[in-house]
């Protein structure tokens, strides 16, 4: 069977997939206030590359990201472990979050707080995940 | 606050990461994973002295005080089973490095054996309901992983029935919580404990408790044992080792927890049919091992065994007999361990299991047979080794409890037990040797360190409790007296 | 830790010599040398106790071991005890010198045998010294493992480690029953020393007295090869003969004896003691006679005869005991004697026995078998075995002048006192005992005839192949020389031995009797009954033993398949098969049978503490409100669910699952759930695409090609778990006591400057359950991984390979 | 009034869900089960909104996007699957 | 109150109409012969019912909240975008499938050239 | 509604016991998604339904739904999913290498 072409459905996607990483990365940094968080970020990250892989083929998506997910994820639960040790150096317990207000020269007053790092690690972690096991099915033959 | 008693549970998941991202350096890995375990049992053994001069440890994670946040809790029961699970993992992890092969290494082997002792030690540690939930699948997952590593035939086929077994007692599991939940509105154990004793355990708690009872027992193999042969004669020697030695156990502990902290109101009914189901698991995996004749299958059914006698002490629900279970539970962690790696080790020099093909290993391997002997002699309690003082006091137990037919069925599985695993003994080793020098398949080089360790761990035990039965007393004190416990964990009343 | 725990302990430190002994000095000098000395010491140290203990005074040294819990190696050194070690330490010095010269240095393994038999020899002093009964189980154990290791010395052979297995499961089983029978007894009297107990006065009104009493015994019985329990002894016989002469005539098996006799204080005077101990005693003293008599086999002879000696000992123990129910008094005395006799045939029979089992030792090793049938006319060949035969042997039948015959006599008088009884119904049943007695001494003269005469006398038709049959050496001839002196000397001064040994002994067995016992032995009281009996057994004795070919058929008439031994065998081999044929029943194999199981499981023990405990509570009150559109929604999921469940096409369950999901998370929505459904949305489709993924390669749905019960259950099953989780759902739901502690978590952003509760909960309250979490998660991925790149890349290796 | 208004829509869009139903389980082909499934995703979007309005939350507006997100992505997913039986390609097969 | 009533009548009024296009796509599912007539129902009028109610919903909080969701609008243009394209992809592969027209059906224009497709050698 | 929710759940758990009961492993696969749902929503009703808004406190409600079960719930959620996907994955891996989705045929007596 010939090829159909996917025309429509690339350009679509192309757009899609902005929307998608946008949103995604939306729901990730403003999970602390609204609804998403690090997990359901990470998972819309992930299907966003699951649009791609969907619309495109294997092979043209891992060329253009080339990472090893299963490393990502590593280093996700490592970030995430790591912010919780770092509490231990204000001799605080472990996973002791902190955050306070700064003023930011461009978006004003800004609240940061180590739990946006812990929800870092978190969505790396389900990142890494999501696409190695995506990626594991897709690749096997 | 103690902020090292969260170092047990994260320090190999740090080196499990690692390792991940260092995944082609095999030596590294494996120097990686002795660091941390040999780190985690320094912590370990640590945190029990510590435990020992001042009390219970707590962690208030993140600061938030019980019940709010999660709390890691180390009272002397879990100081003293995760120094144990530090020990047997370190000598497993000893073992691996000769046996496991590099395919599996190059895999993620080291990796999730630390994550798996993470499960195993979260497990014992966390003082909140449904944290339990998640280390216990943290434990679950490696172990799933770890059973299907390898991806052999038979492998797969027992890792699909280990698996959904599990999978549903996951979902039991939370369905419990979800009515504990709803009936209490709290999730730490010392609240749990507290609410419950000012409502009482009234019908409805009860069947809640049961529910606890039938999702710990599928994880301990408390009757409920069905995926366990299967599960653990699939995968590769070190492995099984540390499945036996530690999953059961998780389970095992699971239950001595819940009730000897929150449904300990009504003994005659959950204890008793712990005692029921105890004598049941007994009977049944006694019967088991003396039914084969494959190695496996007997060490396989030995755990069952053993899970039904610390469970027996459990149920007799007396200060004796609990201090025999916990006796008999690190005894049996070492044990276990051991006869698995024995067993393993034999059927690595000899490429079969099939006790019939068996005959004169002792010719060729001396310490290998008379190490298997003393830790069968240890495996059915003959004194002064290991398991002697446990069979003795969960046996007084169960006769004070007035449950005379469980400790006599105790006594007479050990038997049973002795008969199995001497039947090992006796065909493995003795007889003629069929195998001449030069057909060996294997050595023991490098193998018997670990088993060494375990061996004269268990002669030690057995010879010198009275080394650590202040240790064991304290933890059984705090198991009969639930509020210093509470007292600990919500800080009603500090200790002095 | 005093001298006394360093004796106990010198034979096991020194076993841990033997081996590098063995490795460097084997070659120049035979192992059993280095040994001979710690039986020799302890020998010697234990002979100096002898005035102190029997002018009445004790010993006691203590050892902390488990001092916890009160498990504490104390010592204690009485009559009784002395005794006994004295035979342990001097029968193991004979043994060892005998097995220097038995025991070929060049081809077996001295090192394990020596270890053993030096663990025995500690495990037995250790047992006859201890005080606290725990460690007496200990070490009771420990000579139940080192008499395994002893008889499948020779490993390779198939018959000695079956009678090692035999012998190792009945007296381990012996003793779990007896720690079973010592926790009791320590429940009882809350104690763990035997001082104490015998000590302690009212533990019979305790109900547990009697099942504590019984297991003790069974413990005793099996140890000492009582009828039962007896089968193991001739299936011992495997071992090298100096382990048969040490072990299993002279000391292990009179553990039993030892136990019984230590505790006659405690349950002394009980009628279920007493039937039980001299009942089975006179039954064991018959059968191993009765059987004695038909082996063809030395030692099978000497095992049976063993057990029946040790019948009769056990037998002088239950009747004496019997003075106790008397108390203090001259009553009591006439049958206080019974235990003088025990004691003092237990004396006899370990110097008798032993020179015996070294005779038919050296035998074997000079003529190369102990076959009766092909034995004969050795007398000439082996002057000095002959003559230490006829000492020993008439020893064992109670002929004069041998120590044998005093103990006889003192049997049959308590045999007689005992008839004549009035306690415990024995004027109904007491007649038996002198029968009992009489025949069995009968059948004991006839098989001690047959060792001896049919051995040596009648033609030398014995021929060797290899070479000429002479007499063995002298240092092998040393041992049982020494012993027959003694069983001579015995009968001449009986009187010396009492003084120093027995009266000790039987003070410590009855200690409220104690002080104002004065028994003389002599030789000569007359003719008195038991002396005619004496002659009847002589005189009836050699009419049998002459007819024998006569009468030696009916033993064929007894089926083969009624033996214990048969019972034992078949018992194992059934105990197996059902094993196994039970186990694969339930153990299918088959996931969906376990399934089964467990889920049923649930539903009855749930549902019946439901319904037992009346935990049913159904209450609306607190309910929400239900709207329309949610009825509608929950029918939308039903139909779902219930599509999957009769689809027939996977895509179609596919999308039902995903239509499921969508709901669900509708739902959320409609709960106020929004970071929920958030989530199931996004896993559901993750999922989704995941199956997608996986059913390029797994096969279409079929059609359940399954029987009408099998659906039966499985409808009938799933239905009770909907009803179970159900009701308790409702009851859970009906029952909420208390206020959930999450209005706490309605101040984070105060606490923790999260405005999303949820969230906040999940990185900041419990953030360690999502670290854990995400950790699965890792997991979960490089499982995936694992399980489809590790078999592909080994695939590509193996195809590389090629 | 606005209030059982709104009511009432849910309960139309309840109706529609339900119609829906009906064909996702009727079939009779693959397709239009998922074309019942994509109407679904959106009537659930409607449903969203709706309930949004009904009690006056703004919190659910992330769930209206990502329902759409992921509504599309697994129409994608299956039309993809129906189409070639394979719903991630590879250039170069083995 | 009674000034609010304009600010919320209207988008409720929207909201009301994309609900009444949404049952009558769903009829439409529900009574329409072959998954191609379908889609016309499925795709067409659901996606204006959709719309319809976003954009209600969307002028809901604007008027009555004075809140501009960037979300909401986001969705709304996303739904807009990929609906038809998805109801496309959809159609196709229902085609390429093989699923069967209606009978009632009276032209099949790409029939000759799947079928020209299918005989093709691969 | 939450006695309507929990007679859900008792249906739900049903028709997924019934499905994990029968021998095809992809059906066995969709008993424990549909199970999980079961279990998912039972969760959240035990704790308490409709009682306030979502827990959201940008959005002034007066009181919040239990949010403890929601945070619960998600975890439960996600680590479902992780054991899900290596299920799926297991089965599918076992179809190919051991040649059949019928679980009664994977007893694995004969090899032993």
């Amino acid at each position: 069977m010939k090829e159909p072409n996917d025309i429509i459905i690339r350009s679509v996607a192309k757009v899609a997939v902005v929307i998608i990483f946008t949103f995604a990365i939306n729901l990730f940094i403003s999970g602390h206030h609204y609804p998403g968080g690090g997990f359901i970020g990470g998972l819309a990250f992930a299907s966003a590359v699951i649009l791609l892989f969907l619309t495109f083929d294997i092979e043209t998506v891992r060329k253009n990201i080339p990472l090893d997910f299963k490393m990502v994820a590593a280093i996700g639960v490592l970030i995430a472990v790591l912010t919780g040790l770092g509490s231990l150096l204000f001799d605080v317990p472990f996973l002791s979050q902190a955050f306070g207000y700064f003023y930011l020269p461009i978006f004003g007053k800004t609240e940061l707080a180590t739990a946006v790092l812990f929800d870092i690690g978190v969505a790396l972690a389900v990142i890494g995940t999501a696409l190695t096991i995506i990626m594991s099915i897709g690749d096997d033959r | 606050m103690n902020n090292i008693v969260i170092f047990p549970i994260i320090i190999p998941v740090i080196f499990g990461m690692i390792m991940i991202i260092f995944r082609k350096r095999l030596k590294l890995q494996r120097y990686l994973s002795l660091i941390s375990m040999a780190a985690v049992g320094i912590v370990t053994v640590y945190l029990m002295l510590q435990v020992k001069s001042e009390g219970i440890q707590t962690l208030h994670l993140g600061g938030w005080v019980a019940p709010f946040g999660v709390t890691m809790v180390v009272d002397m029961l879990a100081a003293l089973l995760i120094t144990t699970t530090s020990i047997v993992a370190f000598c497993c992890l000893l073992y691996a490095f000769r046996t496991i092969g590099t395919e599996r290494e190059n895999f993620y082997f080291y990796p999730l054996f630390l994550f798996l002792i993470t499960g195993v030690i979260g497990s014992f540690m966390t003082g909140d309901v449904f944290n339990l939930f998640v280390c216990f699948e943290v434990m679950l997952v490696a172990s799933y992983v770890l059973i299907s590593l390898g991806g052999t035939k038979i492998q797969l086929r027992e890792s699909i029935k280990y698996i959904l077994i599990n999978i549903l007692s996951s979902f039991l599991f939370l369905v419990a919580i979800a009515f504990l939940y709803a009936m209490t509105g709290t999730l730490n154990f010392a609240h749990l404990s507290l609410r419950v004793a000012e409502v009482g355990q009234d019908g409805l708690m009860t069947t809640v408790a049961i529910l606890f009872l039938i999702v710990f027992s599928l994880k301990a193999g408390l009757f409920l044992f069905f995926w366990l042969p299967g599960a653990y004669s699939a995968p590769p020697t070190a492995i099984s080792a540390i499945f036996a030695a530690l999953l059961t156990k998780v389970g095992i502990y699971a239950i001595v927890r819940m009730f000897t902290l929150v449904f300990y109101h009504e003994p005659e009914v959950t204890h008793l049919f712990i005692g029921i189901l105890a004598a049941i698991t007994m009977v049944l995996g006694a019967v088991g091992a003396v039914a084969f004749w494959d190695i496996k299958r007997i060490l396989t059914y030995n755990v069952i065994v053993g899970v039904g006698f610390i469970l027996a002490g459990v149920a007799s629900f007396t200060t004796v007999g609990m201090t025999g279970a916990l006796y008999y539970l690190i005894h049996d962690m070492i044990v276990k361990a051991l006869i698995f790696l024995l067993g393993g080790t034999v059927i690595y020099l000899t490429g079969t299991s099939n006790l019939r093909d068996l005959s004169g290993l002792i010719r060729l391997h001396p310490q290998l047979g008379w190490m298997f002997f003393i830790a069968a002699l240890s495996l059915s309690g003959i004194p002064p080794l290991s398991g002697f003082l446990g069979k003795l006091f969960i046996s007084e137990g169960t006769f004070e409890a007035g449950y005379f037919w469980l400790g006599a069925i105790g006594l007479f599985t050990s038997l049973m037990v002795l008969y199995s695993i001497m039947k090992v003994f006796m065909n493995a080793f003795w007889g003629y040797t069929v195998i001449k020098e030069e057909e060996e398949q294997g050595t023991t080089a490098g193998l018997l360190l670990p088993i060494g360790i375990l061996t004269a761990l268990t002669i030690a035990l057995g010879i010198g409790t009275q080394a650590i039965h202040e240790y064991v007393d304290l933890a059984v004190e705090v198991l009969m007296n639930p509020s210093f416990y509470i007292e600990a964990v919500l800080g009603l009343n500090p200790k002095p | 830790m005093s001298w006394l725990h360093l004796l106990i302990l010198a034979p096991f430190i020194f076993a841990i010599f033997v081996p590098f002994l063995y490795k460097k000095m084997n070659q120049r000098i035979h192992t059993g040398w280095f040994v001979l000395l710690i039986p020799l010491i302890l020998f010697f140290y234990l002979f100096t106790f002898i005035p102190e203990i029997s002018s009445g005074n004790t010993r006691t040294a203590t050892l902390p071991w488990l001092p916890a819990y009160d498990i504490n190696f104390t010592i204690y050194v009485d009559g009784l005890s002395l005794l006994f070690a004295l035979i342990i330490a001097g029968i193991g010095a004979l043994v060892v010198l005998y097995s220097i010269y038995y025991m070929s240095k060049h081809r077996e393994a001295l090192h394990n045998f020596y270890v053993y038999l030096l663990m025995f020899m500690g495990a037995m002093l250790g047992l006859v010294f201890s005080d606290n009964i725990f460690v007496l189980y200990v070490f009771w154990e420990l000579t139940s493992v080192s008499s395994f290791l002893l008889i499948a010395y020779w490993y390779q052979r198939e018959k000695s480690r079956y009678g090692a297995q035999k012998s190792m499961l009945i007296t381990i089983f012996g003793g779990l029953s007896m720690l079973a029978g010592f926790i009791m007894l320590s429940m009882i009297a809350d104690t763990y020393s035997i001082r104490t107990l015998i000590s302690s006065e009212t533990l019979n009104t305790n109900t547990l007295f009697i099942p504590a009493m019984i297991l003790i015994l069974i413990g005793a019985f099996t140890k000492s090869a009582q009828f039962p329990f007896s089968i193991w002894l001739p299936d011992a016989m495997e071992a090298p003969t100096p382990i048969s002469a040490y072990l299993h005539s002279a000391t292990m098996v009179k553990a039993g004896i030892y136990l019984v006799a230590r505790l006659t204080p405690v349950f002394g005077g009980e009628a279920v003691w007493f039937w039980l101990v001299s009942g089975i005693g006179l039954i064991t003293l018959l059968y191993g006679s009765i059987n004695a008599v038909r082996q063809t086999d030395l030692k099978a002879l000497l095992a049976y005869s063993t057990i029946s000696q040790l019948g009769l000992i056990m037998s002088l123990l239950g009747m004496g005991s019997g003075a106790l129910y008397f108390g203090y008094g001259d009553e009591s005395f006439v049958y206080a004697v019974a235990i003088f006799a025990a004691i003092f045939h237990l004396l006899n029979h370990a110097t008798f026995k032993g020179s015996l089992f070294m005779v038919v030792g050296i035998i074997d090793h000079e003529t190369g078998t102990r076959d009766i049938r092909k034995l004969g006319g050795l007398m000439h060949l082996m002057p000095i075995s002959f003559t230490l035969t006829v000492i020993g042997g008439f020893a064992m039948a109670g002929l004069p002048p041998f120590n044998g015959f005093l103990s006889k006599e003192m049997f049959f008088t308590a045999v007689l006192n005992t008839a004549e009884k009035s306690i415990f119904n024995l004027d109904t049943l007491g007649f038996l005992f002198p029968i009992i007695a009489w025949v069995a001494s009968v059948f004991t003269f006839i098989y001690s005839m047959i060792l001896v005469f049919k051995t040596f006398r009648r033609k030398p038709t014995f021929v060797r192949v290899d070479k000429q049959v002479h007499e063995a050496p002298i240092g092998m001839l040393l041992s049982p020389m020494i012993l027959g002196t003694l069983v001579v000397a015995l009968f001449f001064f009986p009187n010396v031995a009492s003084k120093y040994l027995l009266t000790p002994a039987w003070e410590s067995v009855l200690p409220t009797l104690a002080g104002d016992l004065s028994i003389k032995i002599s030789p000569w009281h007359g003719f008195n009954t038991e002396l005619m009996m004496t002659m009847g057994v002589v005189v009836f004795g050699t009419i049998m033993y002459r007819f024998l070919k006569k009468w030696y058929g009916l033993y064929d008439y007894y089926p083969d398949s009624l033996t214990i031994n048969h019972f034992y065998n078949l018992g194992l081999q059934s105990l197996e098969a059902i094993s196994e044929k039970t186990t694969n029943r339930y153990m299918t194999g088959f996931i969906r049978d376990y399934l089964v199981y467990i889920f049923a499981f649930i539903i009855v023990v749930v549902g019946g503490a439901l319904w037992k405990f009346g935990g049913v509570v159904i209450n609306h009150s607190t309910d929400a409100h239900v709207n329309v559109y949610e009825a509608g929604i929950i029918v939308a999921m039903v139909i779902s669910a219930v599509t999957v469940l009769f689809s027939k096409s996977r895509m179609t369950s596919v999308i039902a699952v995903g239509a499921l999901g969508f709901l669900v998370s509708f739902l959320f929505v409609l709960f106020r759930a929004p970071d929920l459904a958030l989530t199931q949305l996004v896993v559901e489709t993750v999922t989704t695409v995941l199956f997608l993924l996986c059913f390029y390669h797994l096969p279409e749905l079929r059609k359940e090609m399954s029987r009408i019960p099998f659906k039966v259950t499985n409808a009938l099953i799933s239905i009770g778990v909907g009803v179970i989780v159900t009701i308790v759902a409702l009851s859970a739901n009906g029952t909420r006591l208390f206020d959930s502690i999450s209005t706490y978590y309605e101040n984070s952003y105060k606490l923790a400057g999260a405005k999303n509760i949820v969230n906040a909960i999940l990185v900041d309250f419990r953030g360690v359950d999502t670290m854990l979490e995400i950790l699965v998660l890792t997991m979960a991925g490089l499982g995936v991984y694992t399980l489809i790149k590790l078999k592909s890349e080994g695939r590509d290796k193996d195809e590389g390979a090629e | 009034m606005i209030k059982g208004m709104l009511i009432g829509s849910l309960i139309f869009l309840t109706l529609s869900i339900l119609a829906i139903m009906y064909r996702l389980v009727k079939g009779p082909t693959a397709s239009d089960r998922v074309q019942a499934l994509d109407a679904l995703g959106i009537n659930i979007i409607s449903g969203v909104a709706i309930f949004s309005v009904l009690i006056r939350s703004t919190g659910f507006f992330e769930v209206i996007l990502l329902i759409g997100i992921l509504s599309f992505i697994g129409t994608i997913a299956f039309a993809r699957y129906l189409e070639r039986g394979v719903v991630i390609e590879r250039k170069h097969p083995k | 109150m009674s000034a609010s009533i304009p600010n919320e009548v209207v988008p409720v009024l929207l909201i009301l109409i994309g609900t009444i296009f949404s049952f009558l796509s769903a009829i439409g599912l529900m009574r329409l012969p072959d998954v191609y007539t379908r889609s016309h129902a499925a795709s067409k009028s659901t996606t204006i019912g959709v719309l319809f109610i976003l954009v209600g919903t969307f002028f809901f909080f604007l008027l009555e909240e004075h809140y501009f969701s960037i979300r909401l609008f986001l969705g709304i243009f996303f739904v807009f975008l990929t609906a038809p394209v998805a109801s496309h992809v959809l159609i196709r592969s229902a085609y390429r499938s093989k699923a069967p027209l209606a009978k009632e059906s009276v032209q099949d224009d790409l029939k000759e050239v799947l079928d020209r497709e299918d005989n093709e050698p691969v | 509604m939450e006695t309507l929710m929990c007679l859900l759940v008792g249906v739900l758990f049903s028709i997924g016991t019934y499905l994990i009961l029968t021998k095809s492993l992809l059906r066995i696969i969709l008993g424990t998604s549909i199970i999980g749902h079961g279990v998912n929503l039972l969760i959240i009703t035990m704790g308490g339904l409709k009682k306030g808004g979502p827990p959201l406190l940008g959005l002034k409600n007066l009181t919040y739904t239990d949010s403890l079960p929601q945070a619960l719930l998600l975890t439960a959620i996600v680590i479902n999913f992780a054991t899900t996907a290596l299920f799926l994955v297991l089965s599918y891996r076992a179809y190919i290498v051991l040649g059949t989705d019928d679980t009664e045929q994977l007893r694995g007596k004969e090899d032993e």
